[in-house]
C-alpha cells in the first residue's frame, strides 16, 4: 500500500502546486512531473508497455508540444493572481466545483471494487497484441488510420511548404 | 552638385531591403559577427541583421589592422619597401614582391634577364598553387568538416613552404625579388624538389577533389549560394578567380601576357553559375592550369644571369614620372601605382589589393541567405586582411 | 585602342563645354592620362563606360595624390636695353610663384570587354581646404564605392553623390587625413632601448635629456648595457 | 596452446564458465543478504557494473575519437600525456573538475543546475535493456524496445531545461534548433525498427536476438541486416541516430557557424562535462540498440567462433559501430538547419514507411523456396532501392557536379 | 546516385587513416622538442656581426661602422657609434671600428637587406631561432658583444656562402698585396733612379703619381720593406690558391665556436 501512496503523493502534489505557481514554464514542467507520476502508477499496477506509451507519449511528446504552446505566447510571467471580480462569481466557481467532486465521489463509491489480494494477470506484451487484434481489430483500425493519415498530412505539409514558405530558403 | 541623373545600378540582391519591423517575425536581431570570430579569416568584423535565420542588412567593417602602408612607403627608399610588401597579402609573398618589382621596373625602364624572368613565373604560380590550397582547407573548414581538408591542404602547403624557405631563407617572408631581377639564384636540388613537388601535386589534388568536390553535403552548402551576376562583378571591379566564376574571360596572365606568360600554353578556366561552388571549382581548375605552367616553366629555364648587371641595390633614384604596373595575383589583380619625382622615395605608393575590392559585393551576395551561408561566401571570396587593411 | 589624343578630341567634341587637357608622363612607362574639368566629369566617365568603341567597363583602382602649394621660382631670361644704348643684356630674373596646391583622384579604367587599357583619367579639386570635393564615379563604376571611401579617409577628398561616404579604415572619430604631406603623426611616443634619428629627436620630446644620456653610453667597451631606462612603467634595473 | 585445450573444450558452449561467471557472480554477493533484499542487491551491482563500465568506456572514447581524428588528418593525436596519451581522459576529466562553473545571474538557478543532471539520468536509464552478454541482460522486460525510445524521448525535454535556464536569447534559439532536430529525427528512428517488431513479432530484446539466431548456408548469420530491408532499415536508423547524438553531419547547436556554441553557451566546468558525457553515453546506447536489432546483438558471426564469451562480441560491434561515427565525423561537413529538416521530413520518413511494405512483403513470402527465393529477394532489393533512388533525385534536383569550360 | 560522394569521401580519409601506420606521407607531423626539422641552409633569422677568429671578437671584427646598413635598414633597428681611435683589420689596414654597435631584436624583421648592402661581409644572417625572453626591453636589444660571432660559425650555418665570401675576400686581399708591392716596386725603381742620377730638380716621391687611391694600398709613408708579417689572419700565411675549396677550412684558428 505505502507503494501507491507515494506514487500518488506523485502525481497529486506537482498538479497541485503547478496551479498555484507564477512562472508557467516551472508549473509545465511540474505537470510533465504528474504525468510522469501516472506512468509511475501503471507500472505499479504491472502494466509495463502502458507505462511505457505515457512515458513515450506524454513525457516525450505532448511536453513538447506544451512547452512549445507556452514558449510561442511568450507572456511566461504573469503578474498578480487572477482575483475574482464580484462575490457572485466566487459563489459560482466553488458550486461547480463542489458539484463536479461530488459526481466524481459518487461515481467512486458506487463500483463494486474487487477487494482481494488476488493479483492482475501478468498480461505479455503478446497477450495484449493479440487481445487487440481479435476484438477490437476494427478500433484498432480506425485509429491505425487516423493517425497515418495525420502523419501522411504533416509530410505533406511539410512537402508543399517549402514552395509557398517565405522562411525557407532557396 | 548631384549628378546629372544618374540612377544608382541597384546591385543584383536588391540591397537596399528596408528593415522592416515585422511584427508576426519578431524584432529584427542585430549581431556583430567579428572582429574575433573564428571564420572571419583575421581581425574583420560584419554587422548582420538577422530576421530569423535570413540576413537583411550586412556592413562589412575593417580597419583593424591598419598600419598606414602606404605612408610608410613614401617616407623610405624603394628597396626597403619590398620587406613590407610580404607583409600585405601574408600568404603570397612572392607574387607582392613580382608585383612591386614589375611597377618599379615599368617605372625606371629596368629589363629585366630570362632566368629571373623564369624564375619568377616559377614562383608565383608555386604561389598560387600555395594560395588555392590552402582556400580549399578554410571553405571546408567553414562548412564544418572538422579540420581534415585543412589539414590536407596544409600538408602541401608546408612542402611549398619548404622550397620558398631554402631558396629565399623565410617561409612567408621572402623579400626575394629585387628591381631588375631575384635576389638568389635557384641551384640545381632546388630545382630538382620543385619538379618532384610539382609533378606529384597532381596526385595529392586528385585525392583531394575525390574527398570533396563529389561531396552531396558541400554541394547542398554551395551550390546557389552567394550566387554574382558577371554584370555586377565587372562593375564591381572583381577580378581572379571570383570573376571568373561569374563567366568573365579576363586573366591578366592572357590579357597583358607581362613576363614571359606568352610562352606557356594554358588555358583558363570559367564558371557559369558564380556561386561559391563554382569558385571553389575555379581555384582547383586553376591548380592544375598552374601545375601545367609550373612544368613548362621548369623544363625550359635558361641559364644566365638572375640579376640585371647594370641594376643599382642601393642609391636607386628613378627619373620622375609615374607607373601602374599590375599582376594577376592569386587573389586577384594586385597593382602597384608609384609617382616618382627622383629622389630615392617615392612621391606617391599606392597599393591596389583585390581582397579589398572583391568585398565590396559582401553584402549583395549575403542578403537573403541564412548566417550560417554568410561564413561560406566570406570564405569564398578569400580575403587576406593584411592585404585588405593595409 | 585609339590613342589619348582622339579620346580627348572625342570628348572635347562630345561634351562642348568641358575642359579636357593630356597630362604627358615623363617616366619610362609612358602612361599619359586625360586630366578632366569637374563640371561634366560624371558624364564623360560614363560615355567611357559605355561608348562601343571603348567599353572602359572595369576601373581598376582609384587612387589619391596629394600635391601641396609649392613655390616655383623660374628663371627667365630677359634682355635689358642698356639705358646707355650698349648692347642689351641678358639678365636672369627670378619670378617667385606659389602654386597652389590641390588633391587629385587618379582612375585607372581598363576595358574586359575589349581588354584594352589603361585609360588614366585624374580630376583635380579647387584647393586643399574648403572646395575639396570631386563629383563620384561611384554611380558609374561600382568598384570606386570602397576605393572613394579609402580616398576621402587617407585624403580628405570629398565625394559628391556617394552612396554611403564614411571613413573605412580609421575610426570614425579620427579627425586628421594621414596621408596628405602635412600630417603630423600624433605625439604617442613609445619607448626604445635605441632610440636614434627622428626616433631620437622624439625621445629627447618626451624624456629628461639626463635619462637620454644613461640611455646612450658612449663608452666603447662595456659589459651588458644597464640602462637606466627609465622605461614609463618598468623600475630601472641595478 | 596445447595445455589449455582443456579449459577451451570446457568452456565453450552457452553454459560454459566464461559465459555464467555474471550471474554466479551475482548470486554468490545476494546470498549474504536476506531475501526481500537480494533483488534489491543484484540489481544495484549490475547498476554499478554498468556505470562502471561504460563510464570507462566514456573516457575511452573520449582519446579513441582524437586519436582517429589525429590519424584521419596525419598526425598521431594525443600522445603526451602518458604512453600513447593513455592518461588524456584523466587529465581532461581533471581540467573538467578544476574549470571554474560559471552560472550567469540572471540563470533560472534550479533548471540551469537540473538540466544536465536530467539528461544525464536518462541517457543511462536507456542502457538498462540492452543486452550485452548471454547472461548480461541488466532487466528483463517484455517490451524492452518501447521502454528503450521512452527513456530516450525525455532528452528533448533535458536540453529545452538547458536552453530556457540559461535565460540568453542566443542558447534559447539554438536549444529550440536542437528540439527541432531530435524530433524530426525520432521519427525515423521509431519508424526504422518497426519492421524488425513485425518480424521478430516481440517487443523484448532477448526475443529479438534470439529470432537472429542461427546461420543460413553454414556460414550466412541470420541477422536482420542482411536482408533486404533490413540493411534499409539499419542505414535509415544510423543516419537518424547521427541526428540524435548531435554527431558529424548534422551537429548543428554547436557549430561555429551558429552564433555561439547553442544551448551549451551558459555551461562550463563540470556540467559541461556532463553534457559531453550525455552526449557519449547517448552515442553508445543507440549503437549497443542497433547492434541488438540488426547485428544479433552478443551472437558470434561464425558458427566456429562461438567459444568466445557473447560480451566480447558485443564490445567489438559496439567498437565497430564508434569508430564508424568517429569516421564519419572526420569526413563530413555540416548541414544547414533547412537542409536538415528537409532530409528527415522528405527523405527519410517516406523511406522507412515505404520499408515497412518491404518487410511486410518479405514476411508474407517466407514460405517460398528454391527459385521463388531469388525472386523474393530480387523483388525485396527492387522496393528498397527504387524509392531510395527516386527519393534521392527529389532530394538533390539542383545539386549536381558541374563541368566546366576553357577560355 | 545520392551518398556516392560520400562513400568516396569515406574511402578518401580510410587511405589516410591506413596509411598514417606506414606511410611517411602520410603522418606528417614531428614530436617538436625530441626531433627537430633540419633547417635549409638559407635560412636566416636575426643578423650577427662576423668577427675573424674567436679568440679576440672585438679585435678583429670585420666591420668598419660605415653605417651604410643603418641608413638602409627599413625598419631602423641598427644602431652603430663610430670609436675615435682606430685598429688595423685583417689586411693590416686602419680601420675604424665600431664603439657602440646595438641591433634592437623586438623591431628587427630579419629581412637580410643590411646583409645585401654591407660592403665588407661584415654582417650575416644567423640561424638561432629559440631566442624568447622575458625582459621585453633590454634582453631584446643585442649589444656588439652579443651580436659578434667568428668566421668559423658562419662556416658552420652557411657552408656554401661562407666559402663563397672567403674566397671573395681572399681574392681581394690578394688584388690588395698584388697592387701595393706594385706600388712598392715602382717607388722602390723611382727611388733608386733619383739616387743614382741626382737631377736638379727633385721630383716629389711618388705620392702624386700613386694610381687611383686603391682601397686597401699599403700606405707609402711606410718604409718600402717587405710587408709585414701577416698579423696572425685567418688566411693562411702561404699564398693559398684562390679560391680555397670550402672543405679545407682556414688556418688553424680555434675551433671553438662560442
Amino acid at each position: 500500500m505505502t507503494g501507491l501512496l507515494i506514487i500518488a503523493l506523485v502525481t497529486l502534489v506537482p498538479a497541485a502546486v503547478a496551479m498555484a505557481l507564477r512562472n508557467v514554464i516551472h508549473s509545465a514542467l511540474l505537470l510533465i512531473l504528474s504525468w510522469a507520476g501516472i506512468a509511475a502508477f501503471y507500472f505499479w499496477a504491472g502494466a509495463e508497455f502502458l507505462a511505457f506509451s505515457q512515458v513515450l507519449v506524454y513525457v516525450g511528446a505532448i511536453s513538447m508540444v506544451v512547452l512549445f504552446a507556452v514558449l510561442l505566447t511568450r507572456h511566461t510571467r504573469t503578474d498578480g493572481g487572477v482575483a475574482p471580480d464580484t462575490l457572485g462569481r466566487a459563489l459560482a466557481g466553488l458550486l461547480i466545483g463542489g458539484a463536479v467532486l461530488g459526481v466524481l465521489f459518487g461515481a467512486v463509491l458506487s463500483t463494486p471494487l474487487p477487494i482481494g489480494s488476488k493479483p492482475a494477470a501478468a498480461v505479455t506484451v503478446h497477450g495484449l497484441g493479440v487481445e487487440l487484434m481479435e476484438r477490437h481489430t476494427i478500433a484498432l483500425l480506425v485509429v491505425g488510420v487516423l493517425l497515418t493519415v495525420a502523419l501522411l498530412g504533416a509530410v505533406v505539409l511539410a512537402a508543399s511548404d517549402s514552395r509557398s514558405g517565405p522562411e525557407d530558403a532557396r | 552638385m548631384s549628378n546629372s541623373g544618374l540612377e544608382f545600378p541597384a546591385p543584383v540582391g536588391g540591397s537596399h531591403v528596408a528593415a522592416v519591423h515585422d511584427p508576426f517575425h519578431g524584432d529584427l536581431l542585430e549581431v556583430s559577427m567579428g572582429p574575433h570570430h573564428p571564420s572571419t579569416h583575421g581581425v574583420f568584423r560584419m554587422m548582420v541583421t538577422l530576421d530569423g535565420e535570413t540576413i537583411v542588412k550586412l556592413k562589412p567593417v575593417f580597419g583593424y589592422l591598419h598600419r598606414n602602408h602606404e605612408k610608410l612607403g613614401e617616407n623610405t627608399s624603394y628597396l626597403a619597401s619590398m620587406p613590407y610588401t610580404d607583409r600585405l597579402d601574408y600568404l603570397n609573398s612572392m607574387t607582392n614582391n613580382w608585383a612591386y618589382a614589375l611597377a618599379v621596373e615599368k617605372l625606371a625602364g629596368q629589363p629585366v634577364p630570362e632566368r629571373a624572368e623564369y624564375l619568377r613565373v616559377i614562383l608565383a604560380e608555386l604561389t598560387r598553387l600555395l594560395n588555392h590550397v590552402c582556400l580549399a582547407g578554410f571553405l571546408l573548414q567553414d562548412t564544418g568538416a572538422s579540420g581534415t581538408p585543412l589539414m590536407y591542404a596544409f600538408r602541401e602547403r608546408e612542402k611549398i613552404l619548404d622550397l620558398f624557405e631554402s631558396l629565399s631563407g623565410s617561409r612567408m617572408m621572402c623579400n626575394y625579388q629585387r628591381f631588375g631581377g631575384c635576389r638568389v639564384d635557384a641551384s640545381p636540388e632546388w630545382l630538382a624538389g620543385a619538379k618532384h613537388i610539382t609533378d606529384n601535386f597532381g596526385r595529392f589534388l586528385d585525392e583531394y577533389e575525390e574527398l570533396i568536390t563529389g561531396n552531396e553535403i558541400l554541394m547542398a552548402r554551395t551550390q546557389g549560394v552567394g550566387a554574382l551576376s558577371p554584370e555586377l562583378a565587372i562593375s564591381a571591379g572583381i577580378t581572379g578567380p571570383m570573376l571568373r566564376a561569374t563567366g568573365v574571360d579576363y586573366d591578366l596572365r592572357k590579357v597583358d601576357a607581362y613576363g614571359v606568360y606568352s610562352r606557356f600554353n594554358f588555358r583558363v578556366p570559367l564558371g557559369d553559375h558564380g556561386d561559391t561552388y563554382d569558385r571553389y571549382m575555379i581555384r582547383v581548375l586553376e591548380m592544375r592550369e598552374s601545375i601545367t605552367i609550373l612544368q613548362q616553366a621548369l623544363r625550359d629555364l635558361p641559364a644566365g644571369p638572375i640579376m640585371d648587371p647594370k641594376a643599382k641595390i642601393r642609391g636607386f633614384r628613378p627619373k620622375a614620372g609615374e607607373a601602374y604596373g599590375r599582376i594577376e595575383g592569386p587573389k586577384g589583380e594586385i597593382g602597384f601605382y608609384l609617382i616618382s619625382d627622383g629622389s630615392p622615395n617615392p612621391y606617391r605608393y599606392r597599393v591596389r589589393p583585390p581582397s579589398f575590392v572583391n568585398l565590396t559585393v559582401l553584402e549583395d551576395m549575403c542578403l537573403g541567405q541564412t548566417i550560417a551561408d554568410a561564413v561560406i561566401i566570406l570564405g569564398s571570396v578569400d580575403i587576406v586582411l593584411g592585404e585588405v587593411d593595409r | 585602342m585609339e590613342t589619348l589624343e582622339q579620346i580627348r578630341d572625342r570628348l572635347l567634341a562630345r561634351f562642348p563645354g568641358a575642359e579636357v587637357t593630356l597630362v604627358t608622363n615623363p617616366g619610362a612607362a609612358a602612361q599619359h592620362s586625360l586630366s578632366l574639368g569637374l563640371a561634366h566629369a560624371a558624364a564623360m566617365a560614363l560615355f567611357l563606360r559605355d561608348d562601343a568603341e571603348l567599353k572602359l567597363d572595369y576601373c581598376s583602382n582609384v587612387t589619391g595624390v596629394d600635391w601641396p602649394e609649392k613655390e616655383i621660382i623660374e628663371s627667365t631670361k630677359v634682355s635689358v636695353p642698356d639705358p646707355a644704348g650698349g648692347p642689351a643684356k641678358i639678365v636672369e630674373q627670378k619670378t617667385k610663384r606659389i602654386q597652389p596646391g590641390s588633391l587629385e583622384v587618379v582612375y585607372h579604367l581598363y576595358s574586359m570587354a575589349k581588354k584594352h587599357g589603361p585609360v588614366i583619367i585624374r580630376l583635380r579639386t579647387a584647393n586643399r581646404t574648403d572646395r575639396a570635393n570631386v563629383p563620384s564615379l561611384t554611380p558609374v563604376w561600382r568598384s570606386c564605392e570602397f576605393q572613394e571611401r579609402e580616398v576621402f579617409d587617407l585624403f580628405g577628398v570629398k565625394f559628391d553623390g556617394h552612396p554611403d561616404l564614411r571613413r573605412i579604415l580609421m575610426w570614425d572619430e579620427f579627425t586628421a587625413h594621414p596621408m596628405r604631406k602635412d600630417y603630423v603623426e600624433p605625439d604617442d611616443y613609445e619607448w626604445e632601448p635605441t632610440p636614434h634619428g627622428t626616433v631620437l629627436d622624439k625621445a629627447k620630446a618626451h624624456y629628461p635629456p639626463s635619462a637620454l644620456v644613461a640611455a646612450a653610453p658612449a663608452a666603447p667597451a662595456h659589459g651588458a648595457p644597464t640602462h637606466a631606462a627609465p622605461a614609463p612603467k618598468e623600475a630601472p634595473k641595478p | 596452446m596445447n595445455a589449455m585445450p582443456g579449459i577451451f573444450a570446457a568452456a565453450t558452449g552457452a553454459d560454459s564458465l566464461l559465459e555464467r561467471w555474471p550471474i554466479l557472480f551475482r548470486d554468490t554477493v545476494a546470498g549474504f543478504f536476506p531475501a526481500p533484499l537480494q533483488w534489491l542487491v543484484g540489481s544495484l551491482i549490475s547498476i554499478l557494473a554498468i556505470v562502471a563500465i561504460f563510464g570507462g568506456v566514456f573516457a575511452a572514447l573520449t582519446l579513441l575519437e582524437r586519436k582517429m581524428l589525429g590519424r584521419v588528418q596525419n598526425r598521431p593525436g594525443p600522445n603526451r600525456t602518458g604512453p600513447f596519451g593513455l592518461l588524456q581522459p584523466i587529465a581532461d576529466g581533471i581540467k573538467m573538475l578544476t574549470k571554474e562553473d560559471i552560472v550567469p545571474r540572471s540563470a533560472d538557478h534550479l533548471l540551469h543546475f537540473l538540466a544536465p543532471v536530467a539528461l544525464l539520468a536518462f541517457s543511462i536509464l536507456t542502457f538498462a535493456v540492452i543486452p550485452f552478454g548471454r547472461n548480461l541482460v541488466p532487466l528483463e522486460l517484455d517490451a524492452a524496445v518501447l521502454y528503450f525510445f521512452a527513456a530516450g524521448a525525455a532528452t528533448e525535454l533535458a536540453i529545452f531545461m538547458a536552453g530556457w535556464a540559461s535565460r540568453n536569447k542566443f542558447s534559447l534559439l539554438a536549444a529550440m534548433r536542437a528540439l527541432a532536430q531530435l524530433i524530426s529525427y525520432e521519427l525515423p528512428l521509431l519508424l526504422s525498427f518497426v519492421p524488425i517488431i513485425m518480424l521478430a513479432g516481440t517487443l523484448s530484446m532477448t526475443g529479438i536476438i534470439d529470432q537472429q539466431a542461427g546461420w543460413n548456408f553454414g556460414f550466412i548469420p541470420k541477422w536482420y541486416i542482411f536482408t533486404p530491408w533490413g540493411f534499409a532499415a539499419f542505414a535509415i536508423f544510423l543516419v537518424a541516430a547521427l541526428a540524435e547524438s548531435n554527431r558529424s553531419p548534422f551537429d548543428l547547436p554547436e557549430a561555429e557557424s551558429e552564433l555561439i556554441a547553442g544551448h551549451l553557451t551558459e555551461y562550463s566546468g563540470f556540467k559541461y562535462a556532463l553534457f559531453f558525457m550525455a552526449e557519449y553515453f547517448g552515442m553508445i546506447a543507440l549503437s549497443g540498440m542497433a547492434i541488438t536489432l540488426f547485428l544479433g546483438g552478443w551472437r558470434a558471426p561464425l558458427p566456429f567462433l562461438e567459444f568466445i564469451p557473447s560480451y566480447l562480441w558485443f564490445g567489438a560491434k559496439l567498437l565497430g559501430l564508434l569508430l564508424l561515427f568517429i569516421w564519419i565525423r572526420g569526413t563530413f561537413p555540416r548541414l544547414r538547419m533547412d537542409q536538415l529538416t528537409r532530409l528527415a521530413w522528405k527523405f527519410l520518413v517516406p523511406l522507412a514507411l515505404f520499408n515497412l511494405g518491404t518487410a511486410a512483403f518479405w514476411s508474407l513470402t517466407s514460405g517460398w523456396s528454391g527459385p521463388l527465393q531469388l525472386a523474393r529477394w530480387g523483388v525485396a532489393i527492387a522496393l528498397v532501392v527504387v524509392p531510395f533512388v527516386l527519393l534521392g533525385r527529389g532530394l538533390s534536383r539542383g545539386v549536381a557536379p558541374r563541368t566546366y569550360r576553357f577560355a | 546516385m545520392l551518398g556516392s560522394g560520400l562513400l568516396q569521401g569515406l574511402k578518401v580519409t580510410a587511405k589516410n587513416i591506413a596509411g598514417s601506420f606506414h606511410d611517411p606521407e602520410r603522418l606528417v607531423t614531428v614530436e617538436y622538442p625530441e626531433q627537430k626539422t633540419k633547417l635549409p641552409e638559407n635560412y636566416r633569422n636575426f643578423p650577427f656581426l662576423v668577427s675573424e677568429n674567436a679568440t679576440d671578437p672585438m679585435g678583429t671584427l670585420r666591420c668598419v661602422a660605415c653605417q651604410i646598413c643603418e641608413k638602409e635598414c627599413p625598419p631602423q633597428c641598427i644602431y652603430i657609434e663610430k670609436s675615435k681611435d682606430k685598429k688595423p683589420d685583417a689586411a693590416g689596414k686602419m680601420q675604424v671600428y665600431p664603439a657602440v654597435f646595438d641591433i634592437d631584436t623586438s623591431v628587427c624583421m630579419s629581412c637580410q637587406i643590411c646583409v645585401e648592402v654591407c660592403p665588407f661581409e661584415a654582417i650575416k644572417m644567423d640561424q638561432v631561432f629559440e631566442i624568447a625572453t622575458t625582459d621585453r626591453f633590454n634582453a631584446l636589444l643585442l649589444d656588439r658583444n652579443q651580436l659578434a660571432k667568428p668566421n668559423s660559425y658562419y662556416h658552420q650555418i652557411h657552408p656554401t656562402e661562407a666559402a663563397e665570401v672567403d674566397g671573395r675576400l681572399l681574392a681581394e686581399r690578394k688584388a690588395a698585396e698584388e697592387k701595393a708591392k706594385a706600388a712598392a716596386a715602382a717607388a722602390a725603381a723611382k727611388a733608386a733612379a733619383a739616387a743614382a742620377a741626382p737631377k736638379p730638380v727633385a721630383t716629389p716621391t711618388a705620392t702624386a703619381g700613386a694610381p687611383g687611391a686603391v682601397a686597401a694600398t699599403v700606405s707609402v709613408a711606410k718604409p718600402a720593406t717587405p710587408p709585414a708579417a701577416a698579423p696572425v689572419s685567418a688566411t693562411p700565411p702561404a699564398a693559398a690558391p684562390a679560391a680555397s675549396p670550402a672543405q679545407n677550412a682556414p688556418a688553424s684558428d680555434g675551433k671553438a665556436a662560442p
